[in-house]
């Protein structure tokens, strides 16, 4: 075990914020369990009124979660000196089975309360809580994963071994090295450039066609473009937008220019990165929604086509802010020298 | 309006200090020592004393200088009195490097006289 | 034209409950628009009740509202309060103004939910506080009035969101005579600007003023006579 | 957009009318971000520095030990420990601690007798002219270079003369030939350098043995190998290795604030307590006012959001108060109030404070802290207090 203010304020935050979720749950659970639009009785009204209490409790939620995963990374790159052989973040993660998981999880709920939000803005613009069973329900599957990532957070930190020797960024992305890491390192910068390049024109096009034609399959076109978007992004970091932020051809980290050292260049290009396809795979959540409730259409489509544009704006954001480094490598260089030709 | 603007020029205010507060320490962060010189003080500088069971210990510098940074018996051990602490360090502080033998001597000759 | 069409309205507090008391029983109304409707009866007997319900800040136990051509009855709460803030305007028996704030204050936060332009609240805010006289005290805070001061406050800010329906829970109940008359003339010039003016009120002034194109006589939640 | 304005605005007067209250809820608030980031200042700070202490440190240190104890180390070994390979470089070395009785103060006393080329560059003053490039830059016997802090300490000056004595009580008169420069005072403020020879006399030292051997191992990963080797040569030796001595020292100083947080989060649970009070009990006044909101058009969410916004003003206020306040007073001050929890003792303390380590991320991770549970503990109850029916409210 492994006891730190990091860790502290990390379990604190956590708990707090699966505290509130367990209220939040057994609302949802009163509410799907009671509600009747037609009835009358104070119990219903009360059952609104308990709606809004979640919705407050998942907009607060969505806050903290956003805190606890940069948090959690912070915490990880704290404890790197503690742990022989971690230099980094990837050091900590893969000290314990439990690092990647804990990471992905708070990632997930970041995109599902993000998906909440949006349907409770769509149901508070129409009469008639269309949607709100189906809310309930969503948040009822929600919660176990947030006490599993409380829980998990916690696993990891108590065994976190400071005895056990574990590999870092080095390692688990290690050009021409095994496992997932590696192979998503050893991408051809100049292929993964190309196709992230490619990929996110599209994106930025694509709201321009929309605005002018906007149909439901452009826009569930749209959102698997920008859950591809958020794949490859995370691919290119690691292939192309890491090493030239290190200006190092074999430092593939992730995390480490998230750093000071790095003026925290990495939330500059994770911020927009996250936003950019969250809010894009919200419009393909919202054409699903149409298509079950086509009563709320009308509405539908005004929130997600604003979506659709502001989502297209941090598309251009991540652009600027992946390829920054590259240009500026150009321009110092004057465009002849490539940083990944062995020699350099 | 005057008080929301009011309080966003306050918090302007603080933001800015806060702001202040991260430039400084970034300045003197980076300048504290020069990084020759550090080496070259370090050259002849021993680091703190292991072995030393009294005050002399603490002197060598504030860095060093924390009741549980030296280590009087072995490294690792968060004070030098038992008795020094309101409750026993967790485990791992205990059982993680400092207690074994830093090395696994006897295990390697061992392993070498077998062969 | 109606505006407002009650359907056999019950209204119950604590149904189920020991304590059940039926506030309103089958109540059916029309109130046509542009009119000055009064709700008479003596202290308990719904009226209150009623124009909460008129007002949408409660719900029918049973029955039917609906209001400028839209069912209410089933609306969820925080589209009731849309509605009223876009269609009516309340002025409630004890005022009922934040008192720490100023007159301007009390004036502005009806409109603040909105997000309207800083300019188009002010404007609006002045050309009322000039009608009701109140200009010279928009600075003060609101416990400082005098009694009519207030009631004039409280009828601004009713109109602040330029209501088509006006609410009014016993507008004369804490005034004495000369200001009362004065206040019914002022409800008056609202009912011939085209306001509907619904007022709960057991005060013989306002009833035998020439006010009221109909009142209606309540008792213990019943209707008993319509004049 | 201009709806949060106004939003933030009215959030503001309401604040304002109860002014001691909200005040001191800021002061609470700004007082626990005070103690909970003073700690981690302090521990991340001393542990930076730490680290940059060894950074130039042999890779291994070699002591003797007899009966649990430290004794001075034959260094008969030493041309062995060098054939290692690995290794770079083997050192003796002599130095030990000095305690002064007229100050009440410890010095740290190195015998080096080697080239201080280096070291002489940091020179503040000397009083020779000083030495051209081609000479060497030896010491002599009975000459020191000496710290700021002693000179200060025994109120002498470069080219003075301090007397020390042996451990028999002879005399052993050392003349002062320069000092360091203040850059590095943080390290050697209680440093004197003499030549071997004299530091053997003082200290009584065989010319065979010294206190402890350096060794430097260039390549990291060989360092576990090579102390094994060591340990073979001597088997009776301790060994430490510098990357272990840092991870020691990290987790001292986490576990040290982990233990100090843990302390103070009763504080942080009485505050949480005092912040779930100002909003669960609203007086009979406030659930007016809430209730004309509502009657007035407002809508349930708009009356939660101007709680919360309530609440978030006195948080982020407090927090940042607390955190500035809190920088103050470690880096600026010197940290009076933690001083105790994290340093020793000592009659000789370097004189600046301890240089700043704080980033943003440090910022995020106490808000996390403290701010998300302060906001947590409110939600329940404005709820609470909002969805109340105002006819409800008006009636009792």
């Amino acid at each position: 075990m492994i006891w730190n203010a990091w860790v502290l304020g990390l379990i604190i935050g956590q708990t707090a914020t699966a505290a509130i979720n367990a209220v939040a749950f057994a609302n949802a659970l009163r509410i799907v369990h009671n509600w009747d639009t037609r009835s009358t009785l104070p119990m219903q009204l009360d059952l609104e009124h308990r709606s809004e209490l979640i919705a407050t409790i998942v907009s607060c939620s969505l806050l903290f979660q956003v805190f606890s995963l940069m948090v959690f990374e912070i915490t990880a790159r704290s404890l790197a000196p503690f742990v022989p052989g971690a230099m980094c973040t990837v050091g900590i993660l893969e000290a314990q089975p439990l690092g990647w998981p804990v990471l992905f999880i708070k990632m997930a709920a970041l995109f599902l309360y993000g998906w909440w939000i949006v349907l409770n803005h769509l149901d508070n613009q129409v009469e008639g809580f269309l949607l709100t069973i189906l809310k309930s329900w969503y948040l009822i599957a929600l919660f176990p994963l947030i006490v599993i990532d409380l829980l998990l957070q916690i696993a990891f930190f108590t065994h976190l071994d400071p005895a056990v020797i574990t590999s870092c960024c080095g390692v688990v992305f290690e050009v021409e090295g095994e496992g997932f890491g590696s192979s998503v390192a050893s991408l051809s910068p100049k292929h993964t450039m190309l196709g992230l390049a490619g990929l996110l024109t599209v994106l930025l096009i694509f709201p321009l066609v929309l605005r002018r034609r906007s149909t439901q399959a452009g826009c569930i076109a749209y959102a698997l473009g920008s859950a591809a978007g958020l794949v490859l992004g995370i691919a290119g970091v690691v292939a192309f937008v890491a090493p030239y932020v290190y200006m190092m051809p074999a430092l593939h980290c992730p995390f480490i220019f998230l750093d000071e050292e790095h003026f925290n260049y990495g939330y500059l290009v994770y911020l927009p990165l996250f936003a950019a396809s969250f809010l894009g795979t919200s419009v393909g959540i919202l054409v699903a929604i149409e298509r079950r409730f086509p009563f709320l259409a009308a509405v539908s489509h005004t929130i997600r086509m604003r979506f659709v544009w502001t989502s297209g704006l941090l598309w251009a954001a991540f652009l600027a802010a992946a390829y920054g480094p590259v240009i500026k490598f150009l321009i110092a260089t004057g465009g002849t020298a490539d940083l990944f030709q062995v020699g350099y | 309006m005057i008080h929301a603007k009011v309080y966003g020029a306050v918090l302007v205010f603080l933001l800015l200090l806060l702001g202040a507060t991260l430039m400084d320490s970034r300045v003197r962060g980076r300048s504290a020592a020069r990084f020759e010189d550090l080496r070259a003080v370090s050259n002849v500088l021993p680091s703190a004393d292991h072995g030393m069971d009294n005050s002399a210990r603490y002197i060598r510098h504030w860095g060093l200088s924390t009741p549980g940074s030296a280590f009087p018996d072995y490294p690792g051990q968060p004070d030098y009195l038992p008795s020094g602490m309101m409750w026993p360090p967790p485990p791992f502080f205990v059982g993680s490097a400092p207690q074994d033998p830093l090395f696994p001597a006897a295990e390697s000759t061992g392993e070498g006289a077998k062969r | 034209m109606s505006i407002i069409k009650m359907d056999r309205v019950t209204k119950t507090y604590n149904p189920g409950k020991p304590n059940e008391f039926a506030a309103l029983s089958e109540i059916s109304l029309d109130i046509p628009s542009g009119q000055c409707t009064i709700l008479a009866g003596p202290s308990g007997s719904g009226k209150t009740t009623l124009l909460s319900l008129v007002g949408l800040m409660s719900r029918p136990s049973s029955g039917r509202i609906t209001i400028l051509g839209k069912e209410t009855t089933l609306l969820a709460e925080n589209f009731r309060t849309l509605f009223r803030r876009g269609h009516m305007g309340f002025i409630f028996q004890h005022f009922q103004l934040i008192t720490d704030l100023t007159v301007k204050d009390n004036l502005d936060l009806v409109l603040y939910p909105d997000g309207r332009p800083f300019n188009a609240i002010r404007e609006r805010r002045t050309s009322l506080l000039e009608r009701f006289g109140l200009i010279t005290k928009r600075a003060e805070k609101a416990s400082v009035l005098s009694g009519g001061e207030q009631q004039r406050l409280a009828i601004a800010r009713a109109l602040m969101n330029n209501p088509e329906i006006l609410l009014v829970d016993e507008p004369t109940a804490h005034l004495d005579t000369t200001l009362s008359q004065h206040v019914i003339a002022l409800f008056e010039d609202l009912r011939n600007e085209g306001k509907t003016l619904i007022i709960a009120s057991h005060d013989p002034l306002v009833l035998a003023g020439g006010l009221a194109e109909r009142v209606i006589h309540l008792r213990d939640g019943r209707i008993i006579r319509q004049v | 957009m201009r709806s949060i304005f106004y939003a933030v605005d009215f959030a503001l007067k309401g604040l304002l009318r109860q002014k001691t209250k909200n005040l001191s809820i800021v002061a609470l608030f700004a007082l626990i971000v005070f103690l909970f980031s003073g700690i981690d200042f302090m521990s991340n700070a001393l542990y930076n520095e730490t680290l940059k202490a060894l950074a130039f440190q042999p890779s291994l240190i070699i002591q003797d030990v007899r009966a649990g104890r430290q004794v001075p180390i034959s260094l008969a070994d030493m041309a062995d420990i060098a054939k290692i390979p690995g290794v770079s470089s083997v050192k003796g070395r002599v130095w030990g601690y000095y305690f002064d009785p007229f100050t009440g103060a410890n010095y740290t006393i190195v015998g080096d007798s080697g080239d201080l080329k280096e070291l002489w560059d940091l020179r503040a003053i000397l009083p020779d002219p000083a030495p051209s490039g081609a000479e060497p830059l030896f010491l002599k016997n009975g000459e020191a270079l000496v710290g700021e802090g002693v000179i200060k300490i025994r109120r002498t000056r470069i080219g003075g003369v301090l007397n020390f004595q042996d451990h028999t009580g002879r005399p052993v008169p050392l003349k002062i030939r320069g000092t360091f420069s203040s850059n590095v005072s943080l390290w050697a403020h209680d440093l004197i350098v003499l030549t071997e020879e004299d530091a053997r006399k003082l200290f009584g030292l065989d010319p065979g043995s010294g206190w402890d051997i350096a060794v430097d191992v260039p390549n990291e990963f060989e360092v576990p190998k090579v102390g094994e080797k060591i340990l073979r040569i001597n088997p009776g030796a301790r060994v430490i290795a510098t990357n272990q001595l840092k991870r020691t020292y990290g987790s001292s100083y986490g576990f040290r604030s982990g233990v100090v947080l843990s302390l103070n989060i009763t504080c942080l649970l009485a505050f949480l307590i005092l912040a779930y009070d100002r909003v669960a009990r609203l007086s009979q006044e406030e659930q007016r006012e809430i209730a004309i909101l509502k009657a007035i058009g407002w809508q349930t969410r708009n009356v939660i959001r101007l709680n919360m916004l309530q609440s978030i003003i006195l948080s982020l206020t407090g927090f940042l108060v607390g955190i500035v306040a809190s920088y103050c007073h470690v880096f600026v001050a010197g940290a009076p109030l933690l001083r105790i929890v994290f340093a020793g003792w000592s009659v000789l303390y370097p004189p600046h404070p301890i240089p700043p380590s704080f980033d943003i991320s440090k910022v995020f991770g106490l808000m996390f802290l403290t701010v998300v549970p302060y906001i947590a503990v409110g939600i329940l109850p404005v709820w609470r207090a909002a969805v109340r029916d105002p006819e409800e409210v008006f009636r009792a």
